[in-house]
C-alpha cells in the first residue's frame, strides 16, 4: 500500500480531520474507478470477447481501462474464462502478485460458477470465488461487451463507496512476502 | 546483388515505410467508430441470446408456462429447476421455476421446444451482480423481466386428428410433446 | 512582449544591484538563478508530460479508429493526472529476492538522467538554463545514462524477463548511441561550435538554411537511432510485451514504475528537442517576418510536431527482431553515418 | 483399400486372435487380443500394402461391468484409407504394451488415457500426467461412476 493509505488513520484523530478525510476519499476513489488497468491474460471463450471489448467498437480506454501484462501494475483482474484446477492455482498466483488495491471481476457462466461445466465434470473449478475473492459477477456465456462494461460500471460504484479509514482499520497493511 | 539492386531495395523499403504512415495518417481525422456505451446502446435484434425471461399473457397478466417440463429436461446444463403444481381448476402451473444464470449457457433449446410460448431469450444483457446468490433468478424476476417483451404467438391451435406425415429424425420431440398436451384442456382455454 | 529574455535579464540585473548593495556574495544569486530554472524546466515538464501521456493515448486511439479517454474531463484530458494519484496510492511491492537497494534507486536514476539533459536545450530566445559550450557532448553523455538505468532495474528485480529487458536495452542502446553520435557530428560541422544555443543562431531564420535540407542524411539517421535509444516502436523491444511481459519495468508497481513511464515520455521529447535544436531552427521562425510569434511557441511547435511523428511511427509500424535491429544499426546506419560525414567535410571544404 | 481387403488380410495374418466387427462405417472395425497387438500395430506400420502412418486417436472406454476397451484410429496418407483397432482389457487391471515405439503420436495419447482411465502402459517412456495437475491423487476420472472433490453429477430429470 502507498503511503497515503496510513494517513486517514492518524488525521481522524484531528478534530475537523473528517472533512479533509471525506475529500481525499473522493480524489482517491475517483481515480481509483478511472484508471483500472486490467491485466492481459484471457482464459478461454470469454477472453475473445474481452478483447472485442478492447478494440476499437467499444473501447474500453474510454473508462481510462488499459491492459498491463505484468500483474505489478494491474488494478483489476478479469478471469474470463473456465477455470480448470490446474490453472486457478495460476490464477491464484497472480493474484498475489498483484499490488493492492487489486479487483476482481468474474466474467461469464464458468468464472462464476462453473457455468455448462457445473454438473458431471472433473476438471473445472466451481467459480473462481473459491480461490480469490471476487468482486462482480457478470452472467453471460460469454458476456456481451455490454454486459462487460457494465460490470465495470458496477465495480467503480463499488470502488466510489470505499472509505480510506476503512483500509486503514479493516484490512492492516498486509505484511506479505511478495512472491 | 548488384549495387543497383541494394539501392533499389533500400528505397523500396523507404517509400513503404512512408506508405505504412499514410494508411495509419489516413485514419487518424477520421470519426471513430466507437460506441459510448452507457449514453448510446444498439437495439438488439430480435432473435438475441440474453437472459432468459418467462413471457406472460398480455391480457391476463399471468404466465404463459404451464409448467410441462420439457424445457428443463431439455435443457443441456439443467439450469432450469420446475415444480409442477395444480391449481384448484385442476390446471397445471408452476409452482416454482428457477434458471440458474450462472449455468445457463444461453444456448436457446428452452425456447425452441417450448410449445406455450411460455420461454423467450431476449436482449437485455446488463445483469452484472456484486453477489453470486442473485444470479439465480426465480419465477417472480423472470416474470417481471418479461414484463415488456414483445413476442408472436407461435403456438398451434390443437392440431385435428389427421394421418401424420412420415416423422422426421428431427422432429422427434415434438410428438411426444404434443401427446402430453392432449389430455390437457386448461392450455387450450388460454388461448 | 511575450519574449522571456529581456524580462528575466531585467530582473537578473536588477537583483544584482540589489544584491551588490546589500553586500550579498553574488553566488548567492547564481544559485538562487539555477534553482529557479530547474524548478522552472522540472515543473513545465511535468505537466507537458502528463499532456503528452494523454496525447499519445488520443493519438493511438484514433489511429485505431477509437475514442481514448473520455469519462475523465473534456475528452479525458485529466486522465493522466488521475492514473498518477492511482499509481501513487498503489502498494509500492519490492520482490522478496530483489536486490533493495539497486530497486529503489534504477527508477530514480532513469527519471534524473531523463530531465539533466534539458539543461542545455534553448527552449526560447535566452531561454536557457547553462549555456554550455559543450552543450551537445553534455546531452550526449548524459542521455546514455538511461541504459545504466535500465540495466539496474533489470538486473535488481531478479526476473529473467526483466534481465533480458534490461540486457536488450543495454545492448540496442549503446549500438544505436554510435550512429546517432555520428549523425549529430554533421550539423556541428556545419555550425562550428557545440554549444546549442551556437547551432540555433548559426541556421538563422531562413527555413531553407536550416541544417535540414544540407544534412537530410544525417536528420534521418539521427531520428531512427535516437528512436531507438528511447525505447519507442519500432524498436521497444525491451518492454516486447510478447516476449518479456513488460521487460525491464516487470517487477515495479506503484510511483516507481511511473517514474519509468514518465522517463520514457520525457525522453521522448528530448529526442525531439534535440532533433528540433540541431536540424529545424530550434527557436528560430521560419522567416524573419514570423518572428512576432515568440520564440519558445516557434521550439514547443516543431518539437512537439516531431513527438506527434514519433507517436504516429509506434502506432503504424510492428517490432523490429533483436538481429535485424543490430544488423541496422552496424551494418546500414554507422557506414551511411560515415558517408554523411564525409559529404559534410567535402561540402564545407568547397563552399566556404 | 476396401474396408473388407483390410478385413481379409489381416484375417489371414492372425487367426483367430483377430476379430471382424460387422458394422456399416466406412471403415474396417477389429478387435485383437491383447497378446497380439504390438505385433499387429507393427505390422500395420510396416507393411507396405497397409502403411498406416498416421495414428490419430488412441483412447479409452470403460464398459463398468466387465472391461476396458482402448480404440486406436489410423490413417494412411498414402494409400488414404483408414482403420479402427480395438483392445479388451481386463477390468480390475487395465494393462497392455506402449505403442509409443511405433507411432511417435501415441506418447501423449496413452499418457492421456492412462491419467483418466487408469490404463498402464507397459514400457511407456515418459509416464507422467500429461492433463490433470502433477499432485492429482483422486482416481481416475474418466471411469464410470467416479465421484471426486468438487464433483457434482448431474440431477434426476
Amino acid at each position: 500500500m502507498g503511503v497515503i493509505e496510513k494517513v486517514p488513520a492518524y488525521i481522524e484523530r484531528i478534530p475537523g480531520g473528517g472533512i479533509v478525510t471525506t475529500s481525499m476519499d473522493w480524489v482517491l476513489n475517483e481515480s481509483r474507478a478511472s484508471s483500472m488497468w486490467y491485466m492481459l491474460f484471457g482464459l478461454a471463450c470469454c477472453a475473445i470477447e474481452m478483447m472485442a471489448t478492447g478494440a476499437s467498437r467499444y473501447d474500453f480506454d474510454r473508462f481510462g481501462m488499459i491492459f498491463r501484462a505484468s500483474p505489478r501494475q494491474s488494478d483489476l483482474m478479469f478471469v474470463a474464462g473456465t477455470v480448470t484446477h490446474k490453472m486457478a492455482k495460476r490464477v491464484k498466483v497472480l493474484h498475489e502478485q498483484m499490488a493492492e488495491p487489486r479487483y476482481v471481476i468474474a466474467m461469464g457462466g464458468c468464472a462464476c460458477n462453473g457455468g455448462p461445466f457445473y454438473y458431471d465434470c472433473y476438471s473445472v473449478l466451481k467459480g473462481i470465488d473459491k480461490v480469490i475473492p471476487v468482486d462482480v459477477y457478470i452472467p453471460g456465456c460469454p458476456p456481451r461487451p455490454e454486459s462487460l462494461m457494465q460490470g465495470c460500471i458496477k465495480l467503480q460504484e463499488k470502488i466510489k463507496r470505499e472509505k480510506l479509514s476503512d483500509w486503514a482499520s479493516d484490512r492492516p497493511m498486509p505484511d506479505r512476502t511478495i512472491v | 546483388m548488384s549495387a543497383i539492386d541494394t539501392l533499389k531495395a533500400i528505397f523500396s523499403g523507404a517509400w513503404n515505410l512512408l506508405v505504412g504512415l499514410k494508411t495509419t495518417g489516413k485514419y487518424l481525422p477520421t470519426r471513430a467508430v466507437t460506441l459510448q456505451y452507457p449514453d448510446e446502446r444498439w437495439t438488439m435484434p430480435e432473435r438475441s441470446r440474453g437472459v432468459v425471461v418467462l413471457l406472460s399473457d398480455p391480457e391476463t397478466g399471468e404466465l404463459n408456462c404451464n409448467a410441462c417440463l420439457v424445457c428443463m429436461k431439455q435443457c443441456p446444463v439443467s439450469a432450469i429447476t420446475i415444480t409442477q403444481g395444480k391449481n384448484e381448476k385442476g390446471e397445471r402451473y408452476p409452482i416454482t421455476y428457477t434458471i440458474d444464470n450462472t449455468i445457463c449457457c444461453f444456448c436457446g433449446i428452452c425456447e425452441e421446444v417450448c410449445n406455450f410460448d411460455a420461454v423467450k431469450l431476449t436482449g437485455k444483457y446488463e445483469f452484472a451482480v456484486f453477489d453470486k446468490a442473485d444470479l439465480i433468478y426465480d419465477k417472480n424476476k423472470l416474470q417481471e423481466l418479461g414484463r415488456d417483451v414483445k413476442y408472436e404467438r407461435k403456438r398451434k391451435p390443437r392440431p385435428t386428428p389427421a394421418p401424420k406425415p412420415a416423422a422426421k429424425p428431427g422432429d422427434a420431440t415434438e410428438p411426444k410433446i404434443e401427446t402430453e398436451i392432449k389430455p390437457d384442456s386448461s392450455a387450450e382455454e388460454k388461448a | 512582449m511575450f519574449e522571456f529574455d529581456k524580462l528575466l535579464l531585467n530582473i537578473y540585473h536588477t537583483l544584482q544591484v540589489w544584491f551588490t548593495a546589500n553586500n550579498i556574495p553574488l553566488i548567492w544569486l547564481d544559485l538562487g538563478v539555477m534553482l529557479f530554472a530547474a524548478i522552472a524546466i522540472l515543473s513545465a515538464l511535468l505537466l507537458l508530460t502528463l499532456f503528452l501521456v494523454w496525447w499519445e493515448r488520443k493519438v493511438s486511439a484514433h489511429i485505431q479508429d477509437r475514442l481514448g479517454p473520455m469519462r475523465t474531463g473534456p475528452h479525458g484530458v485529466l486522465q493522466t493526472i488521475i492514473d498518477t494519484v492511482k499509481l501513487m496510492e498503489k502498494e509500492d511491492t519490492i520482490p522478496a529476492s530483489a536486490d533493495r537497494k539497486v530497486f529503489f534507486w534504477a527508477p530514480v536514476l532513469a527519471f534524473a538522467a531523463a530531465f539533466m539533459g534539458y539543461v542545455v536545450i534553448p527552449f526560447g530566445k535566452g531561454l536557457i538554463a547553462r549555456d554550455l559550450n559543450i552543450g551537445i557532448l553534455y546531452i550526449i553523455a548524459i542521455t546514455t545514462f538511461t541504459v545504466i538505468s535500465l540495466l539496474m532495474a533489470g538486473y535488481a528485480s531478479n526476473n529473467k524477463y526483466a534481465l533480458l529487458g534490461g540486457m536488450r536495452s543495454a545492448a540496442q542502446i549503446v549500438s544505436y548511441e554510435v550512429p546517432l553520435t555520428l549523425s549529430v557530428l554533421g550539423a556541428v560541422m556545419l555550425a562550428g561550435t557545440l554549444s546549442m544555443n551556437g547551432i540555433v543562431e548559426a541556421q538563422g531564420p531562413y527555413f531553407w538554411r536550416w541544417y535540414w535540407l544540407p544534412q537530410i542524411l544525417g536528420f534521418g539517421i539521427y531520428f531512427i537511432a535516437a528512436t531507438a535509444e528511447a525505447n519507442r516502436t519500432p524498436f521497444d523491444l525491451p518492454e516486447a510485451e510478447q516476449e518479456l511481459v513488460a521487460g525491464f519495468n516487470i517487477e515495479y508497481s506503484g510511483m516507481k514504475f511511473a517514474m519509468f513511464f514518465l522517463a520514457e515520455f520525457v525522453n521522448m521529447f528530448t529526442i525531439s528537442a534535440i532533433a528540433t535544436t540541431l536540424f529545424l531552427g530550434g527557436w528560430q521562425p521560419p522567416l524573419p517576418g514570423l518572428s512576432f510569434i515568440p520564440s519558445w511557441a516557434w521550439f514547443m511547435g516543431k518539437t512537439l510536431f516531431l513527438v506527434f511523428v514519433l507517436m504516429w511511427f509506434r502506432w503504424t509500424y510492428p517490432r523490429l527482431r533483436v538481429d535485424q535491429l543490430m544488423d541496422f544499426a552496424w551494418k546500414f546506419l554507422l557506414p551511411l553515418a560515415f558517408i554523411n560525414i564525409l559529404l559534410t567535410g567535402l561540402g564545407v571544404y568547397i563552399f566556404k | 483399400m476396401t474396408k473388407e481387403e483390410i478385413a481379409i488380410k489381416l484375417k489371414d495374418k492372425f487367426g483367430s486372435e483377430l476379430e471382424i466387427l460387422e458394422t456399416n462405417q466406412p471403415e474396417a472395425y477389429v478387435y485383437i487380443s491383447p497378446a497380439r497387438y504390438h505385433e499387429l500395430c507393427q505390422f500395420l506400420k510396416e507393411a507396405p500394402e497397409f502403411d498406416f502412418d498416421y495414428l490419430f486417436q488412441l483412447g479409452g472406454v470403460h464398459y463398468p461391468e466387465d472391461r476396458f476397451e482402448l480404440v486406436l484410429c489410423f490413417s494412411s496418407h498414402e494409400r488414404r484409407h483408414n482403420m479402427i483397432l480395438k483392445v479388451k482389457l481386463d477390468k480390475d487391471n487395465p494393462q497392455i504394451v506402449t505403442t509409443s515405439d511405433i507411432w511417435m503420436a501415441a506418447n501423449w495419447y496413452e499418457r492421456e488415457a492412462a491419467e483418466l482411465f487408469g490404463i498402464k502402459f507397459v514400457g511407456h517412456p515418459d509416464p507422467r500426467h500429461l492433463l490433470l495437475d502433477d499432485d492429482w491423487d483422486s482416481g481416475y476420472p474418466l471411469r464410470k461412476g467416479w465421484t471426486g472433490p468438487d464433483f457434482i453429477s448431474m440431477p434426476e430429470k
